[in-house]
């Protein structure tokens, strides 16, 4: 099951890459992502217990994750067709091939039980995602592209450097040799402690600049301001979400080795301050999908937060991440929407997009509240919890920097959104041809229905894999 | 019943004789021999029997200000005990409520100044509505000390207290009181130093120049009314200044309209020896008696047992 | 001393070499040579070493030692641009840092627990120098190929810790080393091919339009 | 039973405005079948909350599992719910109503029927924000009603000055949702759980207790509008469509009162200092409020200010119950209480009476200038006494409604008085003066507003061809009525302010005295029906003595050629009182220098812009964007600087180690 999960998605790559027309090439995407969602949900439905040794394994916090990323794949599948009818200016063959194989590349990083296959995998995800940034061979996309390349690529080194002296404090620790995750778990207690620290440091360095923390977050407004809007949200929502994830098993690993308390230290700081710079950078951001960006890198750090602020801020964290991914898809794509009526994604250009385009217009709106913590949408659940995390576990000054940031940042976003959505649309963008139809608005409603469903209630399977996630890395059962 | 009958009958006949009283003492001041005291009533009966001119730009609000001008002060009046120990009509927190049916009667005679479209009359009806914001608080500036120093809160047995006790106790307050709600009577009344009913500039005017367009019955009544509070307020005042209490009740009535003789003089005296202050002063002059009886109530709350 | 801490003297060495070159020719020999250097340590590390070991070493070798640096060249040649280096730092200045990293390196890592195997060897403070010295090359030089060069040289210093572990996790060592491979391949082969078409220069602050 | 008709009222109403979105041929029918939804449930809901209010003390409750972490649907409705439900419906409905001709498909066939989705969504969000009785429900009930409002202000979001408003709106409202986060989670540490429910005693006296409070005040302050969180308030009032700014002045800002309460009411023993602090600045929020008001020439914000100024009155109220519920005065509590509950009902249907006749005016004539309108009492008749009323009403006459709140107030506040018995807090007796202030001030602002609008000449030409739709007049007519018996019949009301101040003080609820036996309200009731009909008579005879009246034009003081733009405008009226504040107010004025014999043609314009928005917080924000634009330096572009920052970072951290 694991393997087909992988295998699949390679596969369609393949043949994405052989069919020939541009026009039929991205209905592969679909037919791949539907497989590959019916797969996880039957892998999910079967999940067993986690077994010693294996190298691939469904456990909660993957399923999670995995659950997200196929369903995040799904709806930018269904929707890439009606997008690329639009680009056929534009070959797809990289671009739909490359898809797949990120897919692919994600699920073996959700799957993997091990440091170093992990690592591989996250290694594969940005090779695989450097050429969909570079999309539209124009002079800003290539910048992007090298930009996105040269940190990812430190960030990564990093990232292996501290497997390195992960691995090493756990060689100078004695015991079994082995780098699987239960086995670190295991025998943490005995780790060397300097070496597992500065391990740590070197991994949240690393996966953080995969992630997106201030101040690592440089690539990020670039890329996703230069990559078509379908690219943005896969990697605001699922790129994003599987680096959280490989922080979250090397955070399971310094928690079980009694350094929990440190780890977490740092995610706060980091958390606050990548909140504050992306709340900076927000404020009069003329660029609509570089203010996502920012706006990713903001609910990145509250992600960091709510793990560095423990207890049900872990869950709150986890369930954050599902409903920032959800959400951001509905902006990126929404704005992609914007971005092809208006040719442009300046707010000089762009404005009155209720009236341009009356349902994306609402859904970029919408997706603009419900990221900002507004109820009853999603993110409010989540964002709370971790708000009450905070004030529960006494750390006030936490709380009300987060609040206060919010608040800055709904501030920074409110303007730029509202100078979209509202107002009136200049003479060109009415005459562009551009229309919104059901396949280009039909992904996003589903996903705005699935925000808002997340907002009133949360399935009962989904809470107990959250709270089986959250309770497998703090050593609970 | 008789209480009520008897009541109403001062209510009704006595202010004019008020206006008389004032326009003599002022007649003496300048060495007239000046009307005679029963002028006010002549002329109000006079204005009654004419007929009237109604500008086409008026409504019935035109109407609506004469007529509470006049209901106002007369319903306010039976919370007022004059004579007697008692009002017609008392019960806690009756203070409220007189001090609110002089708004009524203002916020109509205002509307009816306004609806003339005149430029004058709503200058005119600007300044009545601007001057009370700030007689509005010394007025309950005064009735809160009386209050605290009465233990309470209606009307009647406010002014029914043994005062010459209460003069004993906390004189001090009682005759910033007493200075500020004199200037407010004033001031309320259109009297001189705030308003001049005899000249006929109407620049300088403040209530008279609302009424420039009543004519007739409207305007009979808007002076009748006006004589009603003069005459009312006037009790309020004399009520707390006289320390006299007498057991006997025609006695009690008999220094209740002594009194009011007295205040009438006293007006009058005020307005021969005082000549009318600028417009620009006349928030000035509020303000003061705001801050008097604000200090009375001041002093009083620091006293406090 | 472990034999191998000569070799690591030599990867020091190159370090400065790079730092303090003002050609670009020179930069990239510097990176080669230290590649191929870095190449044959785990056979002389490595008690036992296996064929796939042996493999592993000549296969970097010929990539880190000669594949990569000529492509490197050949970009640089194709670009016909001057072969200086024009850093944002000077020469001397980057030296000084250099040292003054190497330095650190050598004092931090004496401060950190080591395997009794580990102790005394040159690996650890090797690692953390070269590691710093490709970060500075990465920040202070402004041409896409130096940095490039640079990177090379922060994927030495990431190889040499892996020394450390070659036997205890040598899958974790080959596949980095591997993997990081294909990411130097990847930026340089296809991402300098298409800015140098773009922009025909690879100066980097050509690249800088995408800004606040 | 009374909860599942609440319920089912706030479900009816939520979803009215879903037929008006029928695309085309349906799209009529549509817009009329969703006002119809609305008034039904307006009128089940009004059922149930009078039955709740008719039950008296025993609350009906409703609780349901519901899948969001320590989320639980639970409702209850008691006769404090019950007495905000009653003005929520009442006003919606008839608002509903209004709408259906005042913002019609015809006219309006972009926004009517988003219009119609987002009111019913707000009045329904409302009305369960008043039965929710866990904090999740609550959030999410609050933001729905408070994004919708959004949606409603900027229903002419073509106009900038309607954006802006909207984006005060949007930012204030979200603030004070983060606050209430705050305030939630907190509370959650103090209960133990996401209940609204009531906390052990000694709570308060605690940091978090006080925290609990002052987040409350705050974040329930900025919907209420309390001074100086009243920022959005005067600009969305005017933005938005009239009946939607009745539903506003009228309901919406009371949520933030209902919230406020709701929070105290579950401490059993608030310190002196909560009430103290909500008085104080009720009697800010009052007197600032009024005096904004008198500096306005648009109707709709002065309308709005007055809003912040009945706002005041209900905290002074409220204020006093709470410092009674301290001292333990039970007479205080039910007279504050009380007045404040009381005020709240009576601020709802005058100040849409208020609205909804501002919104005929504007409608008919075109401008919300009070400067170019006038004469309109001939034209729109029955918009124009339906004014009058609510202009009575809102100055707190007798013999209307607002005098009968505000004279609850007063006599709770002269209550504290009386030397003696009990502790003193003499602060109450000395605000009397300042709230007779608030009324004397009000007075003069509702003489120039209902002058300058509706009497005189008209001074443009919209105002003179102006008419008025008859649809529009019957809600008029009924809150008209309302006022009127509420004034009339204070009795009747009686019942429900004990019940309700019994649950909002629920520990002196046993030791609660009658509110007969502390303030006359039979005797005022007589009083106020006696001194009706004397006006009336006195009235009828002067109008039957002038109705032979000669007809002549107002004498122009000898003035050669008189204009309708001569006539006294707004802004002089005001010139005096708007003086008085100057210090708080600081009007802009832009005067000419006369220098020449003969001067040319010159303007004169005053203003009077909101101290706390435009002198003070836009300014301060802007400065804080600039000082955020400097931190754009970050992201400078070169991706050198880029890796300087990630290997600075692994230093740092490394040295944390």
């Amino acid at each position: 099951m694991a393997l087909a999960l992988i295998l699949v998605p390679l596969a369609a790559a393949a043949l994405a890459f052989l069919v020939p027309s541009d026009r039929a090439r991205p209905l592969v995407l679909p037919a791949a992502a539907l497989s590959h969602l019916a797969l996880t949900g039957a892998a999910l439905a079967g999940r067993g217990p986690v077994l010693r040794g294996e190298w691939l394994q469904l456990d909660a916090l993957g399923g999670v994750t995995l659950g997200l990323v196929s369903v995040l794949f799904a709806i930018c599948a269904l929707y890439a067709p009606g997008y690329l009818r639009l680009r056929l200016d534009r070959p797809n063959r990289v671009l739909c091939a490359c898809l797949l194989v990120f897919l692919s590349a994600a699920t073996l990083l959700v799957l993997s039980q091990h440091l170093g296959l992990m690592w591989v995998a996250v290694e594969a995800t940005t090779l695989a995602t450097a050429p969909l940034v570079y999309f539209n061979r124009n002079a800003r996309s290539i910048e992007a592209t090298w930009k996105y390349l040269m940190i990812a690529s430190v960030g990564i080194a990093l990232a292996l450097l501290g497997s390195l002296f992960l691995g090493y404090s756990a060689y100078l620790g004695g015991g079994e040799p082995s780098l699987l995750f239960a086995t670190l778990r295991e025998n943490a207690g005995g780790f060397s402690r300097p070496w597992l620290r500065a391990g740590f440091v070197l991994l949240l360095v690393g996966y953080g600049t995969k992630m997106g923390l201030a101040p690592l977050h440089t690539w990020k407004p670039d890329v996703y301001g230069e990559a078509p809007g379908l690219v943005g949200a896969l990697l605001a929502g699922g790129l994003t979400s599987c680096a959280f994830l490989a922080l979250l098993r090397v955070y399971g690993i310094v928690s079980a080795a009694g350094e929990g308390a440190f780890a977490r230290g740092l995610l706060v700081a980091l958390g606050l301050l990548s909140m504050a710079v992306a709340a900076v950078l927000m404020v009069r951001q003329r660029d609509v999908k570089r203010m996502l960006a920012y706006s990713s890198v903001e609910h990145m750090g509250i992600l960091v937060l709510g793990v560095g602020i423990g207890g049900a801020g872990l869950a709150g964290a986890i369930l954050h991440a599902i409903n920032n991914g959800l959400t951001k898809t509905v902006l990126f794509l929404a704005a992609g929407n914007i971005h092809r009526a208006y040719r442009s994604k300046s707010l000089d250009d762009v404005t009155g997009a209720l009236v341009r385009l009356p349902l994306s217009g609402a859904l970029f709106l919408a997706g603009f509240l419900a990221i900002t913590g507004s109820p009853p949408f999603g993110p409010f659940v989540s964002l709370f919890a971790i708000l009450n995390a905070a004030v529960s576990s006494g750390r006030f000054a936490v709380a009300a920097l987060y609040v206060g940031l919010l608040a800055v940042v709904f501030l920074g976003m409110g303007a730029t959104v509202l100078a979209v959505v509202q107002g009136r649309p200049s003479r060109e963008a009415l005459d562009s041809p551009y229309q919104d139809n059901i396949r280009k608005t039909g992904p996003i409603l589903l996903t705005m229905a699935l925000v808002l469903l997340l907002g009133l209630w949360i399935p009962e399977p989904l809470r107990k894999l959250i709270a089986g996630a959250a309770g497998g890395l703090e050593g609970r059962p | 019943m008789l209480n009520l009958a008897i009541h109403l009958l001062v209510v009704l006949l006595a202010p004019p004789f008020l206006l008389g009283v004032i326009g003599r003492t002022k007649a003496a001041f300048a060495g007239r021999s000046g009307p005679s005291l029963l002028q006010p009533y002549h002329d109000l009966v006079r204005l009654f029997g004419k007929g009237s001119v109604l500008s086409p730009t008026t409504t019935g609000i035109f109407l609506a200000g004469p007529a509470l001008a006049f209901v106002a002060p007369l319903a306010a009046s039976l919370l007022v005990p004059l004579g007697s120990p008692h009002a017609p009509v008392s019960f806690t927190g009756d203070l409220i409520l007189f001090a609110y049916l002089f708004a009524l009667s203002r916020f109509f005679t205002a509307a009816a100044a306004l609806d003339t479209g005149s430029s004058f009359e709503g200058m005119g009806a600007a300044r009545e509505v601007s001057f009370s914001c700030l007689a509005e608080p010394a007025l309950f500036f005064g009735l809160l000390t009386v209050a605290r120093i009465s233990g309470s809160l209606s009307l009647s047995s406010m002014l029914a207290h043994p005062w010459s006790l209460g003069w004993l106790t906390s004189g001090a307050s009682l005759v910033l009181v007493v200075a500020g709600w004199f200037i407010v009577l004033l001031a309320e009344n259109s009297r001189i130093p705030f308003d001049d009913p005899n000249t006929h500039l109407e620049l300088t005017m403040i209530h008279e120049v609302m009424v420039l367009d009543h004519g007739g019955p409207a305007l009979g009544l808007i002076l009748y009314g006006s004589s009603i509070k003069l005459f009312v307020l006037g009790a309020l005042l004399m009520r707390v200044a006289m320390p006299f209490g007498a057991p006997d009740p025609w006695l009690s009535a008999l220094v209740f309209l002594a009194g009011m003789l007295l205040l009438a003089i006293l007006v009058g005296v005020v307005e021969s020896v005082m000549a009318r202050v600028r417009l620009v002063a006349v928030p000035q002059l509020l303000v003061t008696a705001c801050l008097l009886s604000g200090l009375g109530m001041l002093l009083l709350a620091g006293s406090a047992p | 001393m472990h034999p191998a801490d000569l070799l690591l003297v030599l990867v020091l060495l190159m370090n400065f070499l790079a730092l303090g070159a003002s050609g670009m020719r020179v930069c990239i020999r510097a990176a080669a040579l230290q590649g191929a250097v870095l190449s044959v340590l785990p056979l002389l590390v490595h008690r036992d070493p296996g064929w796939n070991a042996l493999a592993m070493a000549a296969g970097a070798a010929a990539l880190k030692g000669v594949l990569i640096p000529g492509l490197l060249t050949k970009a640089m040649r194709d670009v016909h641009v001057a072969h200086e280096i024009e850093p944002y730092v000077g020469f001397v200045p980057s030296l000084f840092l250099g040292a003054f990293g190497t330095a650190l390196a050598l004092l931090f890592a004496g401060r950190l627990p080591l395997a009794p195997e580990h102790v005394g060897t040159l690996i650890v403070p090797a690692s953390l120098a070269t590691l710093f010295s490709g970060f500075l090359l990465l920040t202070t030089r402004r041409k896409a190929i130096v940095q490039v060069v640079g990177y090379l040289i922060l994927e030495n210093g990431v190889f040499v810790f892996g020394l450390v572990l070659i036997e205890a996790m040598p899958f974790l060592v080959e596949v980095g080393v591997l993997l990081d491979l294909l990411v130097a391949i990847f930026i340089m082969g296809i991402v300098l091919n298409h800015i140098r078409r773009e922009f025909s220069s690879l100066d980097t602050e050509r690249l800088a339009d995408l800004k606040e | 039973m009374r909860v599942a008709l609440v319920l089912a009222a706030a479900g009816l109403a939520g979803l009215s405005g879903l037929p008006a979105l029928l695309p085309g041929p349906l799209r009529k029918r549509g817009a009329h079948s969703a006002t119809v939804l609305a008034v039904a449930a307006s009128a089940l809901g009004l059922g149930g909350a009078a039955l709740a209010l008719a039950a008296g003390r025993a609350p009906a409750k409703l609780v349901l599992p519901w899948g969001v972490p320590g989320g639980l649907f639970a409702a209850e409705v008691d006769s404090l719910s019950a007495v905000f439900l009653i003005p929520l419906f009442l006003v919606s409905g008839l608002g509903a109503l209004f709408g259906e001709s005042y913002w019609s498909l015809r006219e309006h066939p972009e926004s009517a029927p988003r219009l119609r989705l987002f009111y019913g969504a707000m009045t329904g969000a409302m009305a369960l924000v008043l039965v929710a009785r866990n904090a999740f429900l609550f959030l999410t009930a609050w933001e729905v009603m408070a994004l919708a409002a959004f949606f409603l202000v900027t229903t002419e979001s073509h106009e900038r000055r309607v954006r802006e408003a909207g984006w005060h709106y949007l930012v204030a409202t979200h603030a004070g949702t983060l606050l209430l986060f705050g305030l939630f989670a907190l509370l959650r540490t103090a209960q133990g759980s996401f209940e609204i429910a009531r906390l052990p005693s000694g709570v308060a006296a605690s940091p978090t207790g006080s925290a609990i409070f002052f987040l409350a005040l705050v974040g329930f302050g900025l919907k209420a509008g309390l001074m100086p969180l009243h920022i959005w308030l005067p600009g969305a009032h005017a933005a938005a469509p009239s009946h939607v700014s009745a539903l506003m002045s009228g309901v919406l800002i009371k949520m933030g009162i209902y919230g406020l309460l709701r929070i105290t009411t579950l401490f059993p023993d608030p310190p002196l200092l909560w009430g103290a602090v909500l008085f104080a600045m009720g009697v800010a929020s009052a007197v600032l409020g009024v005096a904004f008001a008198l500096g306005q020439h648009d109707l709709k914000r002065l309308l709005a200010y007055h809003s912040v100024e009945n706002v005041g009155i209900i905290a002074m109220a409220l204020g006093l119950g709470l410092v009674g519920r301290s001292l333990r005065q039970p007479a205080w509590v039910l007279l504050g209480f009380g007045g404040g509950l009381l005020h709240v009902v009576n601020h709802g249907l005058f100040k849409s009476l208020l609205f909804y006749s501002a919104g005929s005016v504007i409608h008919a004539a075109g401008t919300r200038e009070m400067d170019r309108l006038g004469g309109l009492l001939k034209r729109l008749p029955a918009t124009g006494l339906g004014f009058l009323v609510g202009a009575v009403a809102i100055c707190g006459l007798p013999p209307l409604n607002g005098f009968v709140s505000e004279f609850l107030l007063y006599v709770g506040l002269l209550s504290t008085l009386p030397a003696g018995a009990g502790p003193g807090w003499i602060w109450g007796a000395f605000a009397v003066p300042l709230l007779a202030l608030v009324g004397a001030l009000a007075l003069a602002c509702f003489v120039k507003a209902f002058g300058s609008v509706f009497l005189g000449q008209p001074r443009t030409e919209g105002a003179i061809s102006a008419h008025e739709s008859a649809l529009i007049v019957v809600p008029m007519a009924l809150l008209a009525l309302l006022c009127a018996g509420i004034g009339l019949f204070p009795v009747a009301v009686v019942p429900f302010l004990e019940r309700a101040a019994a649950v909002a003080a629920p520990e002196l609820a046993s030791s609660l005295p009658r509110l007969p036996a502390l303030a006359p309200l039979r005797a005022l009731g007589l009083f106020a029906l006696g001194l009706t009909a004397f006006s009336a008579g006195v009235g009828l005879v002067l109008f039957r003595m002038t109705r032979q009246a000669r007809r002549s034009a107002t004498w122009d003081c000898g003035y050669a050629a008189p204009t309708p733009r001569m006539q006294y405008t707004s802004s002089s009226f005001a010139s005096w009182t708007v003086g008085f504040f100057r210090w708080a107010l600081l009007p802009r004025a832009k005067a000419p220098v006369i220098t020449r014999l003969f001067p040319p043609s010159e303007r004169y314009e005053s203003h009077v812009p909101d101290t706390v928005l435009d002198r003070f917080l836009v300014p301060s924000l802007q400065i804080g964007a600039r000082l955020a634009s400097w931190g754009r330096y970050l992201q400078r572009g070169l991706v050198q600087i880029y890796i300087f920052y990630i290997m600075l970072t692994v230093v740092i951290l490394l040295f944390l180690v």
